[in-house]
């Protein structure tokens, strides 16, 4: 019990932490890519940057419009805040560590139906974007929030779908095990290229980053849901963005890029392993980051429709098809079609099962 | 393309047209310009646009000008005409009463002259009879006064940083 | 808000006490390297700022370059090109909308005293809207010149105690603007 | 079941009242897109639309009266502040009016070098203009590469005469100083480096999709309905109407240049996008040809002393530069009586100086045809039925200056 | 409409490839020229530490100058404040007395010369308007201050310091027509 406290603890503050230095990263990144400098003036190379902010964030006079819904308007950052810290529970941050003998699972949770949980949790931070939107009271500011509420949903489905054709490879929910699955360098994104895309666009989307920043986009709402908020609810929304971004990186170097497998693993074992793997792990993560990150001060932004339009009517029908075709493949080569029964024993089963969408659905809620 | 027009042509065919209402003219720098009286000016503007051959079908800039000195006549509005195709520019005036300076406004000829008639009322007070929106544009609306008319001030009196005896005032 | 209490525990003693003299230093220290500005950017000076924003000059150094369109996370109103008359009630209302703590620079003579636009639709100064801390000089001034201006309202933030937007001269500055009329 | 109904009915976001609400949103003065000072009521019902009305004014600085009361030489600080993203070509505008006005010619080689000067603040404005379209469609990158040129272009005309912005450059008659030995120096890498600089912002948006699905039919106008409202320039031209002062009444020589006159198609923001994109390799090039074939000669033209301040030398020693230097300095040149319309392509249109002389030492009356003014009026009509962020880009491909709007 | 001139040119290509429909290829072009600038040496004058060099005819803080023998130019003509759009300019002109002759060049002299720097746009016509090479421009920029007072110039600031003189000729020299000797 105690080390998952302790896990938690240190995974809370590194998570903070990331998100903090990551607003550092993200101006610093925007600059290089712009030739110039960044902030450079707080503290050597502008590392306080992120302290200066919050120490002003935290000091600023605290807000709260006349005709806003008080108790909304301030629920709102906090549930923004809330569920993007949760969802880092679920992810393996690496292999399994051995101090003092016990084996420590570098993951707070092993949720059996951890990619759920993680869909789930983020599906429910729009309602603090929506939220504080509405309470608000700005028509700026309920734009932005029905902008992200239904660009969220759009994008959800594809994400879904998109994850579900990894679950039928690797037969498992279970984000531990997907992982696992992904041994050295037997990564998903090799086999499932187009998935990657339409998973990465989408989480682009869920996090709200340019070219899909629709939901705050500057030149048209001014701050979009965050308009009429200041001080530190404005910095949970900004911080909740960046913990998001963490995440999705996360879970998208998890699903398709082997978390923290790499190729020539199988040359470490023990410790040395668990430490090597979380820094793969990390490594990969930052990398997607910066990709986030360097998309975003290249591509100029969707309007609201196109968005949709993206979403529904070419994300969803790549995925499905990729999903179909996933579906078909598995089964061919597991013999369906051949007319013999399938010979490989129990992870093939589930994957026949779980080419139909609703059976998952229904099975896990059971077993849970 | 018809033959080119030239100034002297687009004289020719005014006169020929309104005789009358043509007051008088000159080409200052080669503009030809023409002098016409109040109540005609719309009717003069609409006939040039649609005439096919002259063709004056954009209106490059209205305005008016105001000249406290001519009794009966302060007020000028100013048309700047010019025919793309024929490239001849045309610069037509109608002088106004300072007490009731109105004049028909062209709006229905060319949706672009809405603002500079709004401008043209906002500065010098110049009603444009029949403009849908004729409100100042420029300046705010509690303003009780056209302030390019020559017998107002420009300088804002307000201000304190500034010594009015070094700038003779 | 918190911080009034904390103020208010320190004052019986004799002048500050070392912890909130720190706290005043560091919080100040940190609202220097953190103003977000508001650019309210109405003509020419408008477009120099752009040009501070640019890369050659880079305003990001200093940690702004996060410009706040919206006045609630603002802190810093940078006033740049004329203001008019017309206009004078809104750049008012701007400026009441920003939170505590805030700042206004007055960017370039139009803002500043009005330049060469001595005419009657032209605010002479915006300081007889809003208080102005930093006054920059120049039509448009140059980036440099806008710098030395942020610099300046660095200065001025690194001295300014957490206390003294509770003081008397302050609720005098803001009363003799009309600016307090809510509280 | 009646429930949930229930329920439906007294929600805001039932079926029945979303499609029938319109909503008034605020456009400005100070919102972001805006880039200036104006207003914009919009009625919109949820992202389209419907209506729009605007407010003007909020910057107007009596541009026409204070020329009243400006002898002529110290009118070309003010029209600096017109359209303030190319300054050089209101003032080099203004310096040909009076020079209309008084009947001087200047030597070929002031044409020229006001050619480059101006094609110059040509490329600026458009830059400007451009890559704000980026901006508004959230690509920041370009727009900080771009103002690196354009900082390019500043130093260039801060050699000439001394500013970056508000260039004050050019008096009646000719230039202050002739271009210096710098000067050519730094015109030669700019026009070297540019293009390369160039290209490559027109590769991050040009051919991009997702900026030709925002671009293309957003805030469309036809060309008929243009020339009613009173468009010219790159947004005429955008229309597909080949309107072009420097073409049809060419001043400053410019009938010795070969350049074509872009045009798009149906007047929509990609249209103007790529027209700007255009007429800044078409300056480009004009500028090749003028700096190659810039003649030797005066940067000044002799034949109008009483207008072109003496030497300062001169005036120690001549008696006759004494007097014309303090004349021409208290304004009491005697001005030919008259009036005078002359305009030039500036980075909007066709900015147009119609003078009223009484042989006084202010003009009469100074009427700025100001192009930006003009054809907004029009941008109601062209975001009915678009979305909000179809109408700020079609507000910021306008490229509505306020300076020069409101004057 | 028909065309105007005959150097019309259809230049926007609305049509797109099924490459450029597909999204990526332009967004990793893009990409691919943002990622460039990554290893690019940064474009930044970093203010304070660094400066950037003016042209030499830069129209920045005025000088009032002093001859040689350290007299003041200035012959209070007021040609300057008559220049000035700005009607920056004051000053209040004085007879020379005696004894005076090391102070002043002409018999006149400024008692009382003041540019308001906040109104002042730096247009460069007193400089030019000076017959006595009096007032001139430099290439250094006026700070910026907390009050408004602060911007009223007098004499103390303008008239350059005898033993601290401002070099302005490279202004008075760069693009003028070669002086006679």
């Amino acid at each position: 019990m105690l080390e998952k406290i302790i896990l938690i603890v240190a995974l809370f503050s590194v998570t903070l932490l990331i998100a903090t230095y990551l607003t550092l990263a993200e101006r610093k990144v925007a600059a290089w890519l712009q030739d110039r400098i960044g902030p450079d003036r707080a503290g050597p190379w502008g590392l306080l940057q992120p302290l200066a902010d919050a120490g002003k964030m935290f000091f600023k006079e605290d807000f709260i419009p006349t005709n806003a819904d008080k108790w909304l308007f301030i629920i709102g950052p906090g549930i923004a805040m809330f569920t993007a810290l949760l969802t880092g529970s679920v992810i393996p941050w690496g292999p399994d560590l051995e101090v003092f003998g016990t084996t420590v699972e570098l993951q707070v949770a092993n949720v059996d139906v951890g990619i759920l949980f993680i869909m789930g949790i983020v599906s429910i931070g729009v309602y603090g974007i929506m939220i504080g939107g509405w309470a608000s009271n700005n028509k700026f500011s309920l734009f932005g929030a029905i902008r992200a509420s239904s660009q969220m949903i759009s994008y959800e489905l594809a994400m879904g779908i998109s994850i579900i054709t990894i679950v039928m490879m690797s037969g498992s929910l279970n984000l531990r095990d997907i992982v696992e699955d992904q041994h050295g360098f037997n990564w998903y994104v090799w086999k499932q290229p187009l998935c990657f895309i339409v998973f990465f666009v989408c989480a682009m989307a869920e996090c709200n980053r340019a070219p899909f920043d629709l939901p705050e986009c500057e030149s048209e709402l001014i701050g979009g849901y965050h308009t009429e908020y200041g001080s530190m609810k404005l910095g949970f929304y900004l911080f909740a963005e960046y913990i998001n971004m963490f995440i999705s990186c996360a879970v998208i170097s998890a699903v398709f890029f082997g978390g923290y497998n790499f190729p020539g693993m199988d040359n470490f074992s023990g410790n040395t392993l668990a430490v090597l793997g979380t820094l793969v792990f990390f490594g990969k993560t930052f990398f997607f980051i910066f990709v986030f990150m360097w998309i975003r001060w290249t591509l100029p932004r969707f309007r609201y429709d196109q968005l949709m339009h993206l979403g529904w009517k070419k994300l969803i029908p790549i995925a499905l098809v990729n999903m179909l075709v996933t579906g078909v493949v598995i089964a061919a080569l597991s013999g369906w079609f051949s007319g013999e029964k399938p010979k490989t024993a129990e992870p093939m089963q589930t994957k026949v099962k779980t080419e139909q969408p609703d059976k998952r659905l229904s099975m896990n809620t059971n077993t849970h | 393309m018809s033959n080119p027009i030239t100034s002297e042509l687009l004289l020719q065919r005014l006169q020929e047209r309104f005789g009358e209402a043509i007051l008088q003219h000159e080409s200052p720098y080669d503009l030809l310009t023409v002098e016409v009286t109040p109540s005609s000016a719309h009717a003069i503007v609409k006939w040039l646009k649609e005439d096919n051959e002259l063709a004056l079908s954009f209106l490059t800039l209205l305005g008016a000008v105001h000249y406290p000195d001519q009794t009966g006549r302060e007020m000028a509005v100013v048309y700047h005409l010019h025919s793309l195709v024929h490239n001849v520019r045309l610069r037509l005036k109608a002088f106004l009463p300072i007490e009731d300076p109105s004049i028909a406004t062209i709006t229905d000829i060319y949706v672009g002259a809405n603002w500079q008639e709004r401008e043209t009322f906002d500065f010098y007070g110049v009603k444009f009879v029949g403009h849908p929106n004729l409100v100042r544009i420029l300046n705010e609306d509690s303003m009780d006064y056209h302030p390019m008319r020559k017998e107002y001030q420009l300088e804002d009196a307000t201000r304190e940083d500034k010594d009015d005896r070094f700038f003779g005032r | 808000m918190g911080k009034v209490e904390v103020v208010n525990g320190v004052e019986t003693f004799n002048g500050e006490g070392f912890q909130l003299a720190m706290l005043d230093k560091v919080i100040a220290a940190a609202r220097a390297n953190s103003v977000w500005p508001l650019p309210f950017a109405t003509s020419c000076c408008g477009i120099e700022y752009m040009a501070t924003m640019g890369t050659n000059y880079d305003v990001a150094r200093f940690g702004m370059e996060r410009m706040s369109f919206s006045p609630r996370q603002a802190d810093l109103l940078i006033v740049a090109g004329t203001i008019s008359k017309k206009l004078a009630p809104i750049l008012k209302q701007v400026y009441e909308q920003m939170a505590e703590p805030k700042w206004v620079l007055s960017v370039g003579a139009c803002a500043s005293s009005g330049g060469i636009f001595d005419t009657y639709s032209v605010l002479q100064g915006i300081d007889r809207v809003i208080p102005v801390d930093v006054y920059v000089p120049g039509c448009p001034p140059r980036p440099e010149q806008i710098i030395e201006g942020i610099m300046n309202v660095h200065r001025l933030v690194k001295h300014e105690s957490l206390r003294r937007r509770y003081s008397d001269e302050y609720k005098h500055l803001l009363t003799k603007y009309n600016l307090n009329e809510d509280e | 079941m009646s429930d949930i109904e229930q329920l439906k009915k007294q929600s805001l976001f039932s079926n029945d009242t979303i499609n029938g609400e319109i909503a008034t949103l605020n456009l400005g003065p100070t919102h972001p897109a805006t880039h200036g000072i104006f207003q914009n009521v919009l009625k919109v019902d949820g992202e389209k639309i419907l209506s729009s009305e605007q407010t003007v004014g909020y910057i107007h600085r009596a541009f026409e009266k204070l020329a009243e009361r400006r002898p002529y030489n110290q009118i070309t600080p003010i029209t600096d502040r017109l359209n303030y993203c190319s300054s050089p070509i209101n003032n080099l505008g203004w310096d040909m009016t009076v020079e209309k006005l008084i009947g001087a010619g200047v030597p070929k080689r002031v044409d020229y070098m006001r050619v480059i000067i101006m094609e110059l603040a040509r490329i600026a404005d458009h830059l400007v203009c451009n890559s704000v379209i980026g901006v508004d469609t959230g690509a920041l990158t370009g727009f900080t590469y771009m103002f690196q040129q354009r900082e390019a272009i500043y130093e260039l005309f801060e050699e000439v005469c001394g500013a970056r912005l508000t260039t004050n450059i050019g008096r009646i008659g000719g230039f202050e100083r002739d271009f210096s030995p710098v000067f050519h120096e730094k015109l030669k890498k700019f026009l070297k480096d540019f293009p390369k600089h160039f290209n490559e912002f027109d590769s991050l948006l040009s051919r991009n999709r997702i900026f030709m699905d925002r671009t293309i039919g957003g805030g469309p106008i036809s060309g008929e309905r243009a020339l009613d409202y009173g468009f010219t320039g790159p947004n005429l031209r955008a229309a597909g109407v080949d309107y072009d002062v420097r073409v049809m009444n060419p001043y400053a020589s410019y009938e010795d240049f070969d350049f074509i006159i872009p045009v798009g198609t149906q007047g929509d923001t990609y249209d103007r996008f790529q027209v700007r994109q255009e007429e800044i390799r078409q300056s480009l090039a004009i500028i090749h040809q003028a700096y190659n074939n810039l003649p030797e000669g005066d940067y000044y033209s002799k034949d109008i002393p009483e207008f072109y301040l003496p030497a300062k030398e001169d005036v120690y020693t001549k008696m006759e530069a004494l007097i014309y230097h303090f004349k021409i300095v208290m304004g009491e040149i005697p001005v030919p009586v008259g009036e005078v319309y002359h305009s030039v392509e500036g980075g909007n249109g066709e900015l147009g100086y119609y003078l009223i002389s009484d042989g006084g030492r202010t003009p009469y009356r100074l009427q700025f045809r100001r192009p930006c003014f003009i054809y907004y009026q029009a941008y109601p009509e062209m975001i009915t039925g678009q979305t909000i962020s179809d109408a700020v880009l079609t507000l910021s491909s306008l490229n509505v200056i306020a300076g020069e709007l409101d004057a | 409409m028909e065309s105007l001139s005959n150097r019309k040119k259809v230049v926007s290509d609305k049509k797109m490839t099924f490459w450029e429909s597909i999204y990526l290829p332009a967004v990793l072009g893009g990409m691919w020229i943002t990622f460039k600038h990554l290893f690019r040496k940064h474009n930044v004058t970093k203010y304070p530490e660094e400066t950037r060099e003016f042209a030499p005819v830069y129209r920045g803080q005025h000088v009032l100058k002093r001859d040689e023998e350290g007299r003041e130019n200035c012959t209070a003509c007021g040609l300057c404040a008559v220049a000035c759009p700005a009607e920056a300019i004051t000053m209040v002109a004085d007879e020379r007395k005696k004894g005076e002759e090391h102070l002043y060049r002409e018999e006149k002299y400024a008692s009382m010369y003041e540019i308001n720097m906040l109104r002042c746009i730096f247009c460069g016509l007193c400089e030019e308007a000076c017959p006595k090479e009096a007032i001139f421009l430099t290439d250094r920029i006026v700070p910026t201050y907390f009050e408004r007072d602060n911007f009223i110039y007098g004499k103390d600031k303008l008239v350059e310091k005898v033993d601290e003189r401002i070099d302005i000729s490279k202004r008075q020299l760069t693009g003028k027509r070669p002086q006679k000797s």
